[in-house]
């Protein structure tokens, strides 16, 4: 199953078990440094698990996941950002009393020594996000539900993690902030940055992606390339209907 | 065999003394051969001064045979609620301390070792007024049986007497902020405070009363009669007048004392030395009714006590009359830390 | 089904919606919007988000209280009056969160939603427009009716179960053998089918309905869409409010829609003139996609 | 009048400060955990004892014995997050609130056990100078606790804005698992905030030492309250806020004290606390994550629920739930009637009685707390309602027995509707709050409405239960007696089991698992909590009236609010709603004690422990949840 050369993340034949549901059988799929790799389904179907126990936030019961070299595995949380990963949480989860300035700060909290670093992607971050610029001492949780998706965007970029984890970001949002996410993210791609993204609007993440899997039941069905799926008679069906 | 039952208050250092001396006096029986060759055994049970625990316990105890007599419970409260328990199994209780006229209007059964509080409230009124010299007069006092039974008598024999109480304020069990009343206190400008409250409670107030500058005399009742109101006050607590019915520095009261202190390795205070009483008041009639011939039983026990001759102990002779006794008192003033006799 | 039309005398039959505004601490949430939902229309309320809708369905449901402007159902003022007045007036709602009693079994939660007409002589929600304000019968009779098992009030039950037991139905065998599964062991798109249900059970003559098809997958959406346009078809007087981003959805079941963009009406018309209104399609779908240059793109 | 005035806010100043600071303690451990600390009362006490004991003990300087107290309070505070919360962290929602509670009874009674019951002198090793501006006066005691507290605002407030810990603790608390998702230990930021808050409890326990100069094994729950009554005055997650509230409590208590009497002073307060509750609950200085306390948890993806059961991870665990049908409370009634066939012991009879008695008591505690959902922490309150209304109807009124027990009900479910309507908008830790505040209020009313009740003296006399009904009968024996309690209790339980299996029982658990839903469905939510109410004081009200029967002498230290919380931990102990776990948690753990009667000071350390392990390894209770 495993390519020859090292991936940056693998997981391995993971179970996943909320009390005596299981959620994940055997899953395995990897993620090329460089690489933007999807994972696709319905709801129910366990990506958002899968994301979840790459960032420890589930325990698989059962296989491996290894990033850079390194098992992490039933890993907390806080230790697998350390080891380099960020987070765009479903959700968007802003801390709502909390300034904006102050949640892209937590973004940069595993590298809280190098202020001088901190202050110049702080910066950056508000060319980018220039609405985010104007509202910087606005609490987040009296912005939009587009804002505050960029405010995530904006935080885990913070992290200047080698690996992204990216859950639903389309979620609740119209379609023209849907438009604007995934512009960061096109962005990101283009400047090398390492994307995991579970996403259930299909379509544009397909568009984004270098490869994908199709996950169902908790069992991947479908993997290959982001193209190749996307023309898949069965993808079609499934997954992008008639938008 | 023959038992005794004290009940013991939650409040532990009264309960500690009740214990104590009951145990000593039955002790120095039992070491003596007991009545007639039979020992005295001694059921202990706490109520933690709470009326329900009283009750309970009081049925646990009429429920174990041959008890013929108990002694307890510390206050009015809890006595009176174990009372009609007593009464029903026609088992004598004698209280050391509870004060309320009430108590011994239960039934035949129910004794007392100290003055009622219809007594003791003229000797409060002595302890301010003759002894303190005050005339206008402010008491604090608890709101419970004898607080509120207490104010209301100081105050009749004060006024009787020819002094003012100018403020009377309830204070609550466990109350610890006492600056608002004291600040009415200064306002009102007495020349002396009679302290109508449990030792722990005074001992707070009148630390904060010699803090906010009030230095005016104070008097106490029973309450304050124990060594803990000195040891909880502090230097507050000189100067504080207060009336007993015992004083360990008595001589004539040594023998008990020195050998409560062998055993205990503290002075008794007055609560032990009225259930020290209690329990040779009780052993007497005990004794009577043994060496009678007739059964040993609770009503037997109870007439013995009733009818019989008085009996002279470290809190001055027991004679009961309807169940109640009359003591003379002792004034005590504190110097030094610790009680002395107030010289006149 | 036949069902009895508005009271004789009401001037206007329909919910009107006259000059809504709510502001929070400066905020416009919603600001002056008016629109009307007539009996037997289906209405969609479409937008981008932090439009409005919710807060609007939030405003006629009850749970928030308008900062100004008026709601008229049939010529019954609604604001001013709590959510459990106006739903027991024939407003029945669902939650953007879909709200479904976790604890409860499937079954009971769905019972729930029959409770009030039970209360109210056993009469539905769309029996007894506008009169009466939602009268309830003596808590006393029913009390002594639930202990004693009265024959009425054991008869008023089994009617009232047997609407709750239609109401699952509807959804195939979705919900009906799970009925005693509590409801937090469902999966989200069964705990929408199951709050939609519920209200469905309380036999409405107004139901507003928040993104009842998120979390669905086109098929799923699809099989709502069937089931919203069944349920039109059955019932010819039923209003239906809804708020949906699946245009899919919106285009296949709206009467009408209207758009709304930072709280207040952008557009309004069938679907194909509001939604293809070029205003709307700046506002609401964005532009279309550039690929951006990769020198650019440095962070994001 | 003006100056007495004026020096009287002076003392309601020096005391409210003494409430700030452990209010303080409180608000750091809401603001992370979003828990209502009650063993911040314990912790508070602790300090003061530790404290206590380095300066008698081993001799140290205050000082000195003070940095020890607040060490070793830090790695308590610690020690209880380990140890008692975060075993909880996925456990329902009610769980590590209980928790707190177990510790703090726990604690409370091994501080009476290694300290003694007594107060001990404080000593203070440095003269104390009063200062005096016309007739107020304040303390270098008081200027010393102003030095300390404002110390402590001002060093709090900084360390939450501007250090990394302070904001990971902000950010842990507004959403602990997008704060993990960023790299922040979570569990260590938990642990912080329970350390810094058993320090401030220690620091705030040493000041009132001081300022009482002695120490009491006791003072852990009154000051714990206070200072959570002044926490959420302020607004509880604020720091400014709790400040401010204890200086309020402080000076609303203090004239209350000077111009109504000093036994209204905590009437007055909790009468503020219920004030605040109805019309802001969100305090002074507001935090809008209070409404949300109800257990909104939408935003986190779980799912939408008021419950108090319900578990902050959206997986739950359906349990098995074992119930008695109606007649089975019946059956069992009659053949615990029969017991006095078997045994004539007076003590045994009268152990029984009063287990039966709680039994119906404990169950109408989970009427509300379990089925409706609000937590009851004052329904000792109604309990004393029945057994005072039993009195008076009996003795004064010479009513009969089945006239006096059904007007006792009858009083009590009016009472307890009373007392439900200022909570009909709370839910979550707020009714909770209510509700405590309700509790206390009735304790107090009792201690100080003499005329009716005789306060602290006990109302005594209570006659015999005479039976209108069979010829005036007068059930003079225990004997009899016990059968009437039986045979009362069990129809009582019957009654309220058909109840709750019915339509009615089934709105209950839909108000407490979802109140907006609801409200949406259209049901009358107020009406509903309202019977809830009734139905709940109506059973407390029967088991007061009995139990003023059975003891013929009824006082308000029956009736506290510790007694409360006993109540709240059996239900939990038998199972949430569970009427059949009720009645046998109240039945079992109230006679069980009695055979421990020797070691009566370990009860309450053996009850807490018994619900620690509960709340861990079972939390829907012995028979389920329902």
């Amino acid at each position: 199953m495993n390519t020859a050369k090292p991936a940056l993340l693998s997981i391995d034949a993971i179970d996943v078990h909320y009390g005596a549901v299981q959620a994940l059988y055997g899953v395995s799929l990897h993620v090329n440094a460089g690489e933007v790799v999807s994972v696709l389904g319905g709801n129910a179907s366990g990506k958002s698990t899968t994301l979840k126990s790459v960032l420890g936030l589930v325990g698989p019961t059962q296989g491996r996941i290894v990033l850079d070299g390194r098992e992490i595995q039933g890993r907390a949380p806080a230790d697998v950002i350390d080891l380099g990963v960020a987070s765009v949480p479903e959700g968007r989860r802003v801390f709502p009393d909390m300034s904006v300035d102050e949640n892209l700060l937590l973004g940069a909290y595993p590298r809280r020594k190098h202020k001088a670093d901190i202050a110049q992607d702080l910066a950056e971050v508000f060319t980018t996000f220039p609405r985010l610029a104007e509202r910087r001492k606005q609490l987040a949780g009296t912005l939009s539900g587009g804002e505050q998706q960029m405010l995530a965007l904006g935080r885990a970029w913070l992290r200047r993690g080698k690996l992204v984890c990216i859950d639903e970001p389309s979620m609740g949002l119209s379609p023209r902030f849907v438009d604007a996410v995934y512009d960061v993210l096109f962005r990101w791609k283009a400047a090398g940055q390492t994307i995991l993204l579970v996403e259930q609007n299909a379509r544009i993440a397909l568009e984004l992606a270098d490869r994908a899997y199709v996950l169902q039941y908790g069992h991947v069905v479908l993997e290959g390339n982001a193209a190749d799926l996307a023309a898949d008679a069965a993808v079609q069906k499934a997954y992008l209907g008639a938008a | 065999m023959s038992a005794f039952s004290p009940i013991c208050p939650a409040i532990a250092e009264y309960g500690a003394s009740f214990k104590n001396a009951v145990e000593l006096y039955l002790d120095k029986v039992n070491a003596d051969g007991g009545i007639n060759g039979r020992p005295i055994k001694l059921i202990v049970e706490d109520d933690r001064n709470s009326p329900q625990e009283a009750a309970t316990v009081a049925r646990k105890i009429v429920a174990t045979p041959g008890v013929v007599l108990t002694i307890g419970s510390w206050s009015t409260t809890a006595s009176l609620a174990a009372a009609p328990i007593f009464a029903e199994a026609k088992i004598p209780q004698i209280s050391p301390t509870s004060s309320h006229p009430d108590f011994t209007r239960q039934s035949p059964f129910q004794f007392r070792q100290n003055n009622t509080d219809d007594v003791l409230a003229q000797y409060n009124a002595d302890t301010i007024h003759k002894k303190l010299k005050a005339n206008r007069i402010v008491i604090p006092y608890s709101q419970d049986d004898w607080g509120v039974y207490t104010v209301k008598a100081t105050t009749a024999a004060i006024e009787k007497d020819g002094g003012k109480v100018l403020l009377t304020e309830a204070v609550i069990p466990g109350a610890k902020d006492f600056r608002p009343l004291i600040s009415k206190i200064k306002a009102a400008n007495p020349d002396g405070v009679f302290i109508a409250l449990p030792y722990q409670e005074a001992s707070i107030f009148i630390q904060q009363l010699r803090q906010a500058g009030v230095n005016i005399p104070a008097g106490g009742g029973i309450p304050l009669t124990s060594p803990k109101f000195i040891e909880l006050a502090g230097k507050a607590a000189e100067g504080v007048v207060v009336h007993s019915i015992f004083f360990p520095g008595d001589p004539s009261k040594k023998a008990f004392v020195d050998a409560y202190q062998a055993k205990y390795h503290k002075l008794p205070d007055q609560f032990a030395a009225l259930a020290y009483d209690a329990a040779g008041v009780g052993v007497a009639a005990i004794s009577r009714v043994v060496q009678s011939g007739k059964p040993l039983t609770g009503q037997a026990v109870r007439d013995e006590l009733a009818n019989g001759p008085a009996y002279a102990g470290v809190t001055g002779v027991s004679k009961f009359e309807n169940g109640n006794v009359k003591k003379d008192p002792t004034f005590l003033v504190v110097r030094d830390g610790t009680f002395q006799l107030l010289q006149q | 089904m036949v069902h009895s039309l508005p009271t004789p005398g009401s001037t206007q039959p329909g919910l009107h919606v006259q000059g809504l505004s709510r502001h929070f601490s400066g905020v416009k949430a919603v600001d002056d919007v008016s629109f009307d939902l007539l009996p037997g229309e289906i209405l969609a309320l479409v937008g981008p988000n932090g439009a409005g809708k919710s807060t609007l369905i939030q405003l006629v449901s009850g749970v928030e209280r308008p900062t100004a402007g008026r709601i008229l159902l049939g010529d019954v003022r609604l604001d001013g009056r709590g959510p459990e007045r106006i739903a027991r007036l024939g407003m029945g709602r669902s939650f953007q969160t879909s709200r479904v009693f976790p604890a409860l079994t499937v079954w009971d939660s769905v019972r729930l939603g029959t409770q009030a007409g039970l209360l109210r002589g056993g009469g539905t929600m769309h029996k007894d427009p506008g009169s009466g304000h939602g009268r309830l019968s003596n808590p006393l009779a029913e009390i002594a009716g639930e202990l004693l098992g009265l024959p009425g009030w054991r008869r008023r039950r089994a009617e009232a179960d047997a609407r709750a037991e239609t109401a699952l139905k509807r959804f195939g065998d979705r919900l009906w053998p799970r009925r005693d599964q509590p409801a937090f062991s469902l999966s989200y798109a069964n705990r929408r089918r199951l709050e939609i249900a519920r209200v469905l059970a309380a036999e409405p003559r107004y139901v507003l309905l928040d993104e009842p098809a998120a979390g669905m997958n086109p098929s799923e959406t699809a099989e709502l869409t069937d089931l919203l346009l069944a349920l039109r078809a059955e019932q010819p007087t039923l209003g239906l409010l809804v708020v949906e981003h699946k245009l899919s959805l919106v285009r296949r079941i709206a009467d009408r829609v209207v758009v709304l963009n930072q709280g207040r009406v952008l557009a309004t018309g069938t679907p194909a003139e509001a939604l293809d209104d070029p205003e709307v399609v700046e506002a609401y779908l964005g532009r279309r996609r550039t690929r951006p240059a990769e020198s650019d793109a440095h962070l994001g | 009048m003006l100056e007495l005035f004026a020096s009287q806010i002076v003392n309601g100043l020096a005391i409210g400060q003494v409430y700030a600071l452990i209010a303080l303690g409180f608000s750091l451990v809401f603001g992370v955990s979003n828990l209502i600390n009650f063993a911040q009362g314990a912790l508070f006490m602790l300090g003061a004892f530790i404290a206590f004991t380095g300066v008698t003990t081993l001799h140290l300087p205050l000082v000195a014995a003070a940095a020890l107290s607040v060490a070793v309070m830090s790695l308590l505070g610690m020690l209880l997050e380990r140890l008692a919360l975060r075993p909880l962290e996925n456990a329902p929602y009610i769980a590590p609130v209980l928790s707190t509670l177990a510790i703090s009874l726990i604690v409370d009674q091994l501080a009476e056990i290694i300290w003694s019951p007594e107060g001990q002198a404080f000593p203070v090793p440095f003269e104390e100078v009063t200062y005096f501006f016309g007739s107020a006066y304040i303390t270098s005691t008081d200027l010393l606790i102003f030095g300390f507290g404002a110390a402590a605002a001002i060093a709090l407030t900084l360390f939450l804005s501007r250090s990394w810990l302070g904001r990971t603790l902000r950010a842990t608390a507004q959403d602990r698992d997008a704060a993990a998702q960023l790299g922040v230990r979570t569990s260590n930021v938990k642990r912080l905030a329970f350390g810094l808050a058993g320090a401030l409890g220690a620091l705030s326990g040493i000041l009132v030492a001081l300022y009482f100069k002695s120490v009491f094994p006791q003072m852990g729950l009154p000051y714990g309250l206070k200072g959570f009554a002044a926490a959420l005055l302020g607004g509880l997650a604020s720091t400014p806020g709790a400040v401010l509230g204890g200086l309020l409590l402080g000076i609303v208590e203090t004239l209350a004290s000077a111009y109504i009497g000093e036994g209204y002073r905590d009437l007055v307060a909790y009468t503020l606390v219920l004030v605040f509750l109805v019309f802001r609950p969100q305090g002074l200085l507001g935090d809008r994550r209070l409404d949300a306390l109800g257990g909104l948890g939408g935003a986190g993806g779980a799912m939408p629920s008021t419950s108090v059961l319900s578990s902050s991870s959206s997986q739950r665990k359906a349990t098995r739930v074992l119930e008695l049908p109606p007649w089975g409370f019946l059956a069992v009634g009659l053949a615990l009637a029969l017991l006095p066939v078997a045994t004539q012991n007076a003590y045994v009879l009268q152990a029984v009685a009063y287990a039966i008695i709680f039994a119906l008591l404990v169950a109408s505690v989970t009427l509300v707390s379990g089925s409706l959902g609000i937590l009851s922490i004052g329904h000792m309150a109604f309990y004393g309602v029945g057994a005072y209304a039993v009195g008076i109807l009996a003795r004064n009124h010479g009513w009969p027995a089945e006239a006096a027990l059904l007007g006792a009900a009858a009083i009590t479910a009016i009472i307890a509707m009373v007392a439900a309507l200022p909570l009909l908008k709370l839910s979550g830790h707020t009714a909770a709050l209510g509700t405590l505040a309700v509790g206390q209020i009735g304790y107090l009313v009792f201690m100080t409405w003499l005329d009716v009740t005789r306060g602290p003296m006990g109302f005594i006399g209570i006659p015999a239960p005479r039976l209108g009904l069979l010829g005036g009968y007068t059930l003079a024996s225990l004997t009899q007696k016990f059968c009437l309690i039986a045979v009362v209790v069990a129809v009582g339980l019957a009654l309220a089991q058909r109840l709750l299996n019915s339509g009615i029982g089934r709105v209950w658990r839909g108000i407490r698992e979802d109140r907006l839903a609801a409200h949406a469905a259209g049901l009358p939510v107020r009406r509903y909590i309202l019977l809830g109410f009734a139905l709940s004081g109506l059973l407390a009200g029967t088991a007061g009236g009995l139990f003023a029967y059975v003891q013929s002498v009824v006082s308000p230290e029956s009736f506290t609010v510790s007694a409360s919380i006993l109540l709240l931990t059996l239900a939990v102990l038998g199972g949430l709603g569970n009427l059949t776990g009720a009645a046998l948690a109240g039945f079992a753990l109230t006679l069980l004690p009695e055979l421990l009667r020797p070691f009566a000071e370990w009860r309450m350390i053996a009850y807490g422990v018994a619900l620690l392990l509960m709340l861990r390894l079972r939390p829907n209770g012995l028979l389920g949840a329902r």
